[in-house]
């Protein structure tokens, strides 16, 4: 029975506040059954016996290690609501209902020479595990990572520090000035796109839904691939009920409806309908 | 005496019950939407242990469904407005009905129309292919014929929906029943009348939440179905309400979570259940539950699980 | 600009709202039953702060209740079969009015009767009374002369309990009623016609809940009502569809337990709204949703909360 | 507004298991507005948060000390349910919601020579207090205190020490006779019954209900009065919502339902009609 896949109880290593009351870092240890996440993966998360807060709540994953004892994964996350919240209340010992590594990790291509990143606040989560990723592979030596990281403003820039190690530069923007580019990511994104476009570049990007279409209009249908990670509310985290609808090209003018949990979320950023 | 108590404790308990000729391992089933087409959580669980296993609902074309947000959390339950997305009664067979066909589990298929012709339509499709062993009705949809008032709302309508199925097909017809009707007992003893081998009671609850900083519904489509705990003492006493006015077996869905919540059920009268939204939180929780049932069993010497079944008693707990 | 949003930031927001021609100082009502005859919450608030204080459910005569156990904790809920246990009509003038009159908040009066007899001659005895100032009628009451069906069940005997209160009485007069029935907003409609001049709802939904230990249920009445969080969802959307079908005000009612619930409430088009559950578990919980409602009419600079009554957006959330 | 009662946010001082799995003690410090409580009132308890465990639980008071920094209350109390786990999981210095001292306390008896506690299980948690009030009283030199105290088992009996410190005499009995006398509590008491009629002692009774039921018919009519704790479901512990009916005779041949949280939880043995 060890294959088969199971929610599983993870007990808090950690659990820090970066941006006071907005930014925290936990990390969580697993037992071995863990399946090894890849980067773009998500789990559910549960604060046990919680029946208040009935469903998971989906977190990208922001590293992984399997140190002697047992696999610990990291999350990073915001305090938006009540989840969230009584995440952050948690303290290190507690115990949490996790579920996965579930949905498709971000295609990698070994291929290629540029890697890009393009975060907008909490959406560096996945990007970084990615930026890690890149870096164990064989090709890491002609290998560069440009990341390029909006904010809200200084004090809200959070995962840099890993970015430093991975990336071979890390450009950042905030929306107020006060780090950095003054104004949106994708701006600055634009200022270096051309050097992108010789074929031997990826751009993979996470952010809020307004980062998300600017790039698409930035991209059109120049020469470069683009894979996001898209959010949308969850319920079962592995396509069952159909709750997490994003909305997509189909064959011809048709579009459908393709589940963000288990068909994503990771996506090709161009099959993806942004309203 | 002692001898005789650890024989019981140690023989396993009799699971099975009859659900109107079809013969189930034991009561738990998975609720329709609840559990995709099955493969979604055969990685999960094992699911021959499963006593029924009900895929979700399948229309006679594929539906695209609602568009997004369609799912938010509320205190203790979640609102739903998939819109029936669904890949058609034809694509199920071809695509997704092979996959289940090596398992030995009863597999029921649950079905909605637009009119009672789409209803017996979809009927006469799945009692020709090989490996369906149940229909499951949803008559919570609106019935476009009759101005979008749901077949399950007036009890004539939901007689002849029931009745247009079961002319068309041998396989055991179970009635799904929605809460949203003024008097479900009433909805019961019609389909009863109509022929129906059993009836499922309750889906989901009509129900809405806003976003106050927007001022926006929190689900696209404003209003979902209510599902989860929060709903349960609700279910509990609709099946209660309608055991004692149907002969036909009941199966009690809604807000199930745990061993206990089925117990409730079965002891208010429910021959089975169904698990819905427990399974999106734990994908094991039908298997989980079984083992619960099982503990209770042969913790209160049931040997056989029917013995349990409507034994509620009056008076109120003593302490 | 800057400072125009100051001084709006500055001067306190209206907040009185005209239920029928009864102006309240706020839409923050406390819902029968769950704030006895008011004194009981006297020592932990300052009764002349709330909107409108709607007294436990009164009878013609004196009412011994249900026998214990009468309540049950459920999911984000609870169950209460009280059994209309009240002191009557004239033991409420005589004992408990006397203690109210000082304050200054209105107060409505809960009535429930068994035949419209009953209903007219509380309704008259009331009318009678020095401070009180509306009627708030339960009809969710088993009429006993139509089989112990709810009044509220049928748009008919509504119509009609309605109807017989509004002749007798010059006090504003509103209806509440209960989400068993079928089409609520039919009802609604019904009450409408015969003269009502505001509704209010939800009700309790009939639940249950079973000691599987000892297989008997665990309130004694068998049933009870469902109130708290876990109905919110439920009761938005019947207030959803009811301002869409009548003019008179509407009185939201259902797992309100803090501002943010309040505001759905508003948004969706209801007028003023009662505060049920949520007082037992924090007596001061009208005070702190009054307090939040400011804050947030601040924060949105809205001046008159009329302003924000009924402004339900379409679309979804952007984020 | 300072003489205004509200719902008081306490801390964990200290959350102790006891008897394994079965019984805590806690200690929380409160704000300098809680009111004094009386010996026999109690307060509803509520783990801040969790909307699942929407309803307070009653919880008799154990002890009280206003000691330099706040008003502290000790709590003892056994698991049953899923509110009592869940207090059981917290840990000092998490908060919870406390509304009280609530309902009337015992009536105190500065006459009388014997106070006669008789507890059966947890029930031992308002006598306990009771005898520590009672000794406080300048009449304390004349004052005998003999407290029964009845459990399952010698592993179940809980509240022995405090009970040491302030009773002349306790004497246990444990329904299996692993120790002290070997049956119900109330028999231990029916051997000694004689000496307490006298017209200087008074019985105080907190238990399950099948012991209530027996000292009531042991009781009959001798003439020695009798106040008992009783237990029933509560939502608001402040007579407002009328879910705690306890059974009472009324006038003449009637019955009526009076509040267990208002008009209790002490009542008179001889008022309540056991069923
Ligand atoms: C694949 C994926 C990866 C994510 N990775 C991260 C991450 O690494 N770090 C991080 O901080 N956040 C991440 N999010 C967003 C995170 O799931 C939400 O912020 C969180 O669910 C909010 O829960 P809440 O109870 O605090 O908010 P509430 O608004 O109270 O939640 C109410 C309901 O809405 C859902 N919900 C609310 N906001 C979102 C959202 N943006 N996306 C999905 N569901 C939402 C909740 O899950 C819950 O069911 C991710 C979302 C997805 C889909
Ligand atoms: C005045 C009073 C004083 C009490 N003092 C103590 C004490 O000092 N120590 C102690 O351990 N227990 C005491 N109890 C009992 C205690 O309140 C219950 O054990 C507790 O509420 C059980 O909660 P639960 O969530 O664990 O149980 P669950 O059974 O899960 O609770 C479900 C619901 O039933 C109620 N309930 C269950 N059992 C009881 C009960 N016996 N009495 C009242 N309500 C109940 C709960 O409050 C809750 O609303 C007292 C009860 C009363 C009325
Ligand atoms: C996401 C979702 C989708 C559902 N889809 C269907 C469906 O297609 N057909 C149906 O009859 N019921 C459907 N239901 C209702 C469930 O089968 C079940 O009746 C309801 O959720 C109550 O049970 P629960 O509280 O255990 O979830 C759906 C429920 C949910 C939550
Ligand atoms: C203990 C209790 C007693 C109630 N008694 C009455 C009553 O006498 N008359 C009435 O119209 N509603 C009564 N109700 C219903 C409430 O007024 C309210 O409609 C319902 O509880 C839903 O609101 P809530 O979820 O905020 O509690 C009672 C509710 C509770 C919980
Ligand atoms: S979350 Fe259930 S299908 Fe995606
Ligand atoms: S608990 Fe509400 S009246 Fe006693």
């Amino acid at each position: 029975m060890s294959d088969v896949m199971s929610l599983l109880v993870g007990q808090i290593v950690q659990n820090r506040e970066l941006v006071p009351r907005y930014f925290f870092l936990m990390s969580v240890k697993l037992p071995e059954s863990l399946a090894t996440p890849l980067p773009g993966q998500f789990v559910m998360v549960r604060v046990r016996d919680r029946r208040d807060l009935l469903l998971g709540r989906p977190f990208s994953i922001y590293a992984f290690a399997r140190d002697k004892t047992a696999p610990v994964i990291e999350l990073l996350y915001r305090t938006t609501g009540r989840g969230t919240i009584a995440l952050s209340r948690l303290k290190s010992g507690e115990y949490l209902e996790i579920l996965g590594p579930l949905g498709h990790g971000f295609d990698i291509f070994p291929e290629m020479k540029k890697i890009v990143l393009l975060a907008g606040g909490i959406g560096v989560v996945p990007l970084s595990f990615l930026a890690s990723h890149y870096r164990k592979l064989p090709i890491n030596d002609r290998l560069r990572i440009i990341a390029y990281l909006g904010a809200k403003s200084a004090d809200h820039i959070v995962g840099m520090d890993r970015l430093q190690e991975t990336c071979t530069d890390v450009k950042i923007s905030t929306d107020d000035g006060s780090s950095g580019y003054h104004g949106f990511v994708t701006e600055l994104l634009a200022d270096d796109m051309e050097s992108y476009l010789h074929g031997d570049s990826v751009i993979y990007a996470c952010g809020p839904p307004a980062m998300m279409k600017r790039l698409a209009k930035l991209l059109g249908d120049r020469p470069i691939s683009c894979q996001v990670s898209v959010e949308e509310r969850m319920a079962c985290g592995v396509g069952a009920c159909l709750g997490c609808a994003i909305h997509v090209k189909a064959v011809g003018d048709k579009t459908r409806y393709r589940r963000a949990c288990q068909d994503g979320p990771i996506f090709d950023i161009r099959e993806i309908i942004w309203n | 005496m002692k001898s005789k108590t650890e024989q019981i404790n140690n023989s396993e308990p009799v699971v099975a019950v009859d659900i109107g000729g079809l013969i189930l391992k034991n009561p738990v089933m998975t609720a329709s939407g609840t559990f995709g087409y099955g493969k979604e959580y055969a990685p999960y669980i094992d699911l021959n242990r499963l006593g029924a296993l009900i895929v979700k609902g399948l229309s006679l074309e594929p539906r695209k469904g609602n568009p997004p947000p369609r799912i938010m959390e509320t205190p203790c339950g979640m609102l739903n407005a998939i819109g029936m997305e669904n890949v058609g009664v034809r694509a199920f067979i071809d695509e997704k009905l092979p996959f289940l066909r090596p398992f030995d589990v009863a597999i029921i298929a649950n079905i909605f129309g637009e009119t009672i012709d789409e209803y017996k339509k979809i009927a006469a499709i799945l009692s020709a292919a090989e490996g369906v062993h149940g229909l499951e009705i949803n008559i919570s949809c609106p019935n476009v014929k009759k101005g979008g008032i749901a077949f399950g709302a007036h009890p004539d309508t939901a007689y002849e929906v029931t009745g247009g199925v079961k002319s068309l097909t041998d396989l055991p017809v179970i009635v799904k029943l929605t809460p949203n009707a003024g008097d479900i007992a009433e909805i019961a003893e019609s389909v009863e009348a109509a022929g129906a081998d059993a009836v499922s009671l309750i889906n989901t609850l009509t129900g809405m939440s806003v976003d106050v900083e927007q001022r926006v519904p929190h689900l696209k489509n404003i209003t979902g179905g209510l599902s989860g705990p929060a709903i349960r003492p609700i279910a509990l006493s609709m099946v209660w309400e309608v055991v004692k006015r149907v002969s036909i077996p009941v199966i009690g869905v809604g807000g199930i979570m745990d061993a206990n919540d089925v117990l409730e059920f079965l002891i208010v009268g429910a021959r089975a259940v169904q698990i819905g939204t427990a399974s999106f939180i734990n994908p094991r929780a039908t298997l989980d539950i079984l083992e619960g049932i099982d503990n209770y069993l042969k913790r209160h010497h049931i040997t056989d699980i029917n013995d349990l079944i409507g034994t509620l008693r009056d008076g109120c707990p003593t302490s």
